[in-house]
């Protein structure tokens, strides 16, 4: 039996990795990427969790031995940011491939070849 | 000078690419001279490096914040890290040059400013010590690669990067998912602690956790089901921006991989998953070389070779051996040098002659007399020809490959072989055989180059002795994890998970 | 129809799989390792009360100059893939009273919250993303309200790179001073604010380099806003 | 079970339900609503599991600026999603 939180954060790849498979809307994968990342991101904060410690901001009453691990959540901090680069990236390529070809759907999208 | 001093190789690109908005004003020769510059010293700073390293003997290790591993990051710049240092600032270097002679569209300062990450990227790609770290350079890697592909702003550019980003995007996230099965059971990130308790995982654990971490980097490092990015990328991404991916970033993602997969030997199913990695690499080689084969675009054509060469370096370095990973580290460099020349050829082509289908390439013996010498010795030397620097490397990996076992691996490849050394001779033929034209100049900066990489291939090919020993160094700082882990100054430390 | 399925069956396969993983690594127990050592010394060592932020800037300095490059990356890469010749917004309906009326009000007030959570983040949660998020929040709030609203872009692409490069030349009075990159010279040679741990005038260059982060990120999210928003005008 | 593990229980299912509603929506404007809702409920989860910075980030950073980046390229593109024949994995062909 796995967690709630676990569950939780698979579910959010395993769905954003069906948007990705499946549709064929470009901006409908880069929602599904997004999720993904949002999953992933849950799974590591899971991680670093200690059932019955608090939040590890050592201050009024929290020491160094009931707070749960820091480095998971700094981790994240970074894989946020990261997240939100990339996204924001994908989506100007969006833009200038709609302006290139009038359409999102990838099936139509096919210039490229050898 | 102090050995903490090599952090100017992180700092140096950095900083400079934070400069490039207050210098836009001086107009576009300006700012890509600034990039000329600049690519110089981070060469003078890796060529220092690199002679520290070789002549100590002893790695670099740059501790960020003055914190010990495993509390801080530190960059482990070994005989392996030191080499490809140096390699990718010469060839930032190069492709510099190459920048300033050819025309880049607007905005040259954004193109700049990428160029220079993308090299920051890839050096702190191959010197972290740290896995998370790792994961942050392959990212600014991975992205400044995707704005680069959609550089030219047109549809096919913006298809390119798109597929691109979609892969990599799944590619990341796998990367940290493994990441974060490996953090959640041993308790820590840096690489030099992970290999010491590898041993004491569970397999189960293990398993997936380096599977994941596999299939993240495949992305970057062009591994078959996941590199349907890379010749759309090759193809609609500028001249320069090609010899970076194909000399460099393909090789960072190769490095970072197999430094993991060693890293992780006494994992109790480490087997299983080099067997993985082993049939991923030869079916890139095989299934790029046929498609390779149609191609009618030169540059599209030499993507493909790009990646079967890159199938081959895979499946040296998966051979789990002493001799495979010399022999892969070796055509690494090899791989870099050949496929500088032809991509830089091939650009300065396209540059003069506003093209690259294998049209453009009909009578260039006669238009262009030295680029096409110089691209008829890559051709060469790619198809693996006595003499050209090649031959060594791809002979030492199929020997490899039969000492460990792996005849259908290697009988495979040589079957491929065949088909690369077809397209490459029909390539020879355009340029020297076909076709009429006029003299076109050929100036003398690109010249230089040009003729300086062409004489390194035939010098490696005639004495490969002295790049074999360089390559003997760099392959027993990946395959001698335990050397790793003595070099690098652990703290102790006593927690739960130890 | 039938690929659906298939691909739904290859995911569930995936989960399987990722569940086999995960079970070696029970939820809620305690497996800290390099965890324990920053809990047990991050005060002493950074004078941060916030152990997360003392990692973030401090004991993984890296990953953070990396973190704010990626942003930094993303906001050139939109730049340049959206660069134009000329470009305009081309926003035509003003928003509505209440819209615009609350902008005005609330923007100063939530540049000031940004600025609160940038300069507290060693004391509590939040420090300079989510600082610079903030920020970049009042200009989004200026953007749709008004239809003629631009940032001044040439003054924040240029804050933007000397926010960066102050970040690395901090960095480098680390590396002169003390013989290390991202050395913290303000706590461990100065010992600045010693006595003051857990109020705001401490946690050595935390707070400048957090300041530093908010600015960039502040500007970079606002760029990228800004690009987003503008097509291109032909003449 | 006690009242805080029937709060996390609520908020996964919330969550993962606007997690499908985002994936299958063909309005792109909702599905980009939807994604922000996952971004949203992470955070909440993010405070439970401790970690009050991350959930701060994640809710400035996640939910509302790449929401909004969503909106605005959906603006300059289409609204809805045309859906024919399944025919994925363009990004895996050669």
């Amino acid at each position: 039996m796995i967690s709630v939180y676990y569950f939780g954060a698979i579910s959010l790849v395993l769905i954003g990795l069906y948007a990705v498979l499946v549709k064929k809307n470009v901006l409908k994968i880069l929602i599904g990427l997004s999720i993904m990342e949002s999953g992933v991101n849950l799974l590591l904060v899971s991680v670093g969790y200690i059932a019955g410690r608090s939040a590890p901001i050592l201050s009024e009453g929290v020491g160094p031995n009931n707070a749960v691990d820091p480095i998971p959540q700094a981790l994240v901090l970074t894989a946020i940011v990261i997240g939100v680069a990339t996204t924001a990236l994908a989506l100007s390529a969006a833009i200038i491939l709609y302006e290139k070809y009038g359409t999102l759907n990838i099936e139509e999208i096919r210039r490229l070849r050898g | 000078m102090n050995g903490q001093y090599a952090s100017l190789l992180i700092a140096l690109p950095l900083i400079s690419a934070f400069f490039v908005p207050l210098i836009k004003g001086a107009g576009e020769k300006a700012v890509k001279g600034y990039l000329v510059l600049i690519t110089t010293l981070q060469t003078a700073v890796a060529a220092w490096v690199f002679q520290t390293v070789y002549t100590t003997g002893k790695p670099i290790i740059v501790m960020a914040g003055a914190w010990k591993p495993p509390v801080g990051i530190d960059l482990y710049l070994g005989h392996f890290a030191a080499l490809f240092v140096l390699i990718v600032a010469a060839v930032s270097f190069m492709t510099a040059v190459f920048s300033y002679v050819a025309d880049i569209k607007p905005p040259a300062d954004k193109y700049v400013m990428l160029s220079l990450l993308l090299m920051l990227g890839a050096t702190g790609m191959i010197a972290t010590g740290d896995i998370f770290n790792l994961f942050v350079f392959m990212e600014i890697t991975s992205i400044t690669a995707y704005a680069l592909t959609a550089y030219n702003k047109t549809g096919e550019a913006a298809e390119a990067s798109l597929k691109y980003m979609i892969l990599g995007g799944i590619g990341s996230s796998f990367f940290l998912i493994g990441l974060t099965l490996i953090y959640g059971s041993l308790g820590t990130l840096n690489m030099a602690q992970i290999a010491q308790l590898a041993g004491s995982m569970n397999p189960t654990v293990a398993q997936v956790g380096l599977s994941l971490i596999i299939f993240g980097l495949a992305v970057e490092a062009e591994l078959f089901p996941l590199n349907a990015w890379a010749p759309d990328a090759y193809q609609a991404a500028p001249y320069a921006v090609a010899v970076m991916f194909s000399a460099f970033v393909v090789k960072a993602g190769l490095y970072a991989m197999v430094r993991l997969l060693y890293l992780m030997q006494t994992v109790k199913s480490w087997h299983s998953v080099l067997s993985l990695l082993i049939a991923m690499a030869v079916l890139t080689v095989v299934v790029a070389e046929f498609a390779a084969l149609r191609q009618r675009d030169v540059k599209r054509m030499i993507a493909y070779s790009s990646i079967s060469q890159v199938g081959l370096i895979a499946f040296a370095l998966a051979l789990g051996t002493r001799a495979g990973v010399d022999a892969g580290v070796f055509h690494m460099i090899n791989h870099a040098i050949v496929k500088a020349l032809l991509f830089l050829g091939v650009g300065y082509v396209g540059v003069k002659l506003g093209g690259t289908s294998i049209e453009d390439f009909r009578g260039l013996g006669r238009r262009m007399p030295l680029t096409a010498f110089t691209l008829t010795i890559g051709s060469l030397a790619a198809v693996g020809i006595p003499l050209f620097n090649i031959f060594w490397s791809k002979i030492r990996i199929l020997v490899a490959g039969i000492e460990a076992g792996y005849t259908w691996g290697v009988a495979l490849i040589l079957g491929a072989s065949v088909v690369e050394a077809v397209y490459y001779i029909r390539f020879i033929h355009a340029m020297w055989f076909t076709g009429e034209g006029e003299r076109i100049g050929e100036g003398i900066s690109m010249s230089l180059i040009l003729l300086f990489l062409a004489a390194l291939v035939i010098v490696i090919g005639v004495y490969p002795q002295y790049a074999w020993s360089l390559a003997q160094k760099a392959g027993n700082d990946i395959f001698n994890v335990g050397q790793y882990i003595k070099n690098v100054p652990l703290m102790p430390l006593t927690g739960v998970g130890a | 129809m039938l690929k659906r399925a298939l691909a739904i069956i290859t995911l569930l396969i995936i989960g399987y799989w990722l569940a086999q993983g995960l079970t070696g690594v029970p939820f809620g127990q305690d497996r800290m390792l390099v965890g324990q050592y920053y809990l047990n010394n991050v005060i002493k060592q950074t004078g941060s009360v916030n152990a997360v932020t003392a990692i973030v800037v401090n004991y993984r300095g890296f990953d953070t100059l990396g973190e704010v490059t990626v942003l930094f990356i993303a906001s050139t890469g939109v730049g340049a893939l959206l660069w134009r010749r000329k470009k305009k917004r081309t926003a035509r309906t003003e928003g509505s009273v209440v819209l615009t009326t609350g902008a005005r009000l609330l923007v100063p007030f939530i540049l000031l919250f940004g600025v609160y959570i940038f300069i507290h983040g060693h004391l509590t949660p939040g420090g300079g993303f989510p600082g610079g998020a903030t920020i970049a929040t009042a200009f989004l709030l200026l953007y749709m309200a008004f239809t003629q609203y631009e940032i001044p872009h040439g003054a924040f692409e240029k804050t933007e790179g000397v926010a960066g490069m102050s970040y690395v030349l901090v960095g480098l009075i680390g590396l002169a001073l003390g013989g290390y990159f991202l050395y913290d010279w303000i706590w461990q040679q100065w010992h600045w604010g010693i006595n003051d741990v857990g109020r705001l005038f401490s946690g050595g260059f935390i707070p400048i380099i957090y300041t530093l982060i908010a600015i960039k990120v502040g500007t970079e999210l606002s760029g990228i806003i800004d690009n987003m928003l503008k097509e291109e005008v032909r003449e | 079970m006690n009242c805080i593990s029937c709060i996390s229980y609520i908020i996964v299912g919330l969550m993962i339900i606007s997690a499908i509603l985002a994936v299958e929506w063909k309005d792109l404007l909702a599905a980009a609503v939807g994604m922000a809702a996952v971004s949203l409920f992470a955070s909440f989860l993010f405070f439970m599991l401790q970690a009050p910075d991350v959930a701060m980030t994640e809710a400035a950073i996640g939910a509302a600026l790449s929401g909004a980046v969503f909106i605005f390229a959906i603006k300059r593109t289409q609204r809805y999603e045309t859906e024919d024949e399944e025919k994925p994995g363009w990004w895996v062909r050669w």
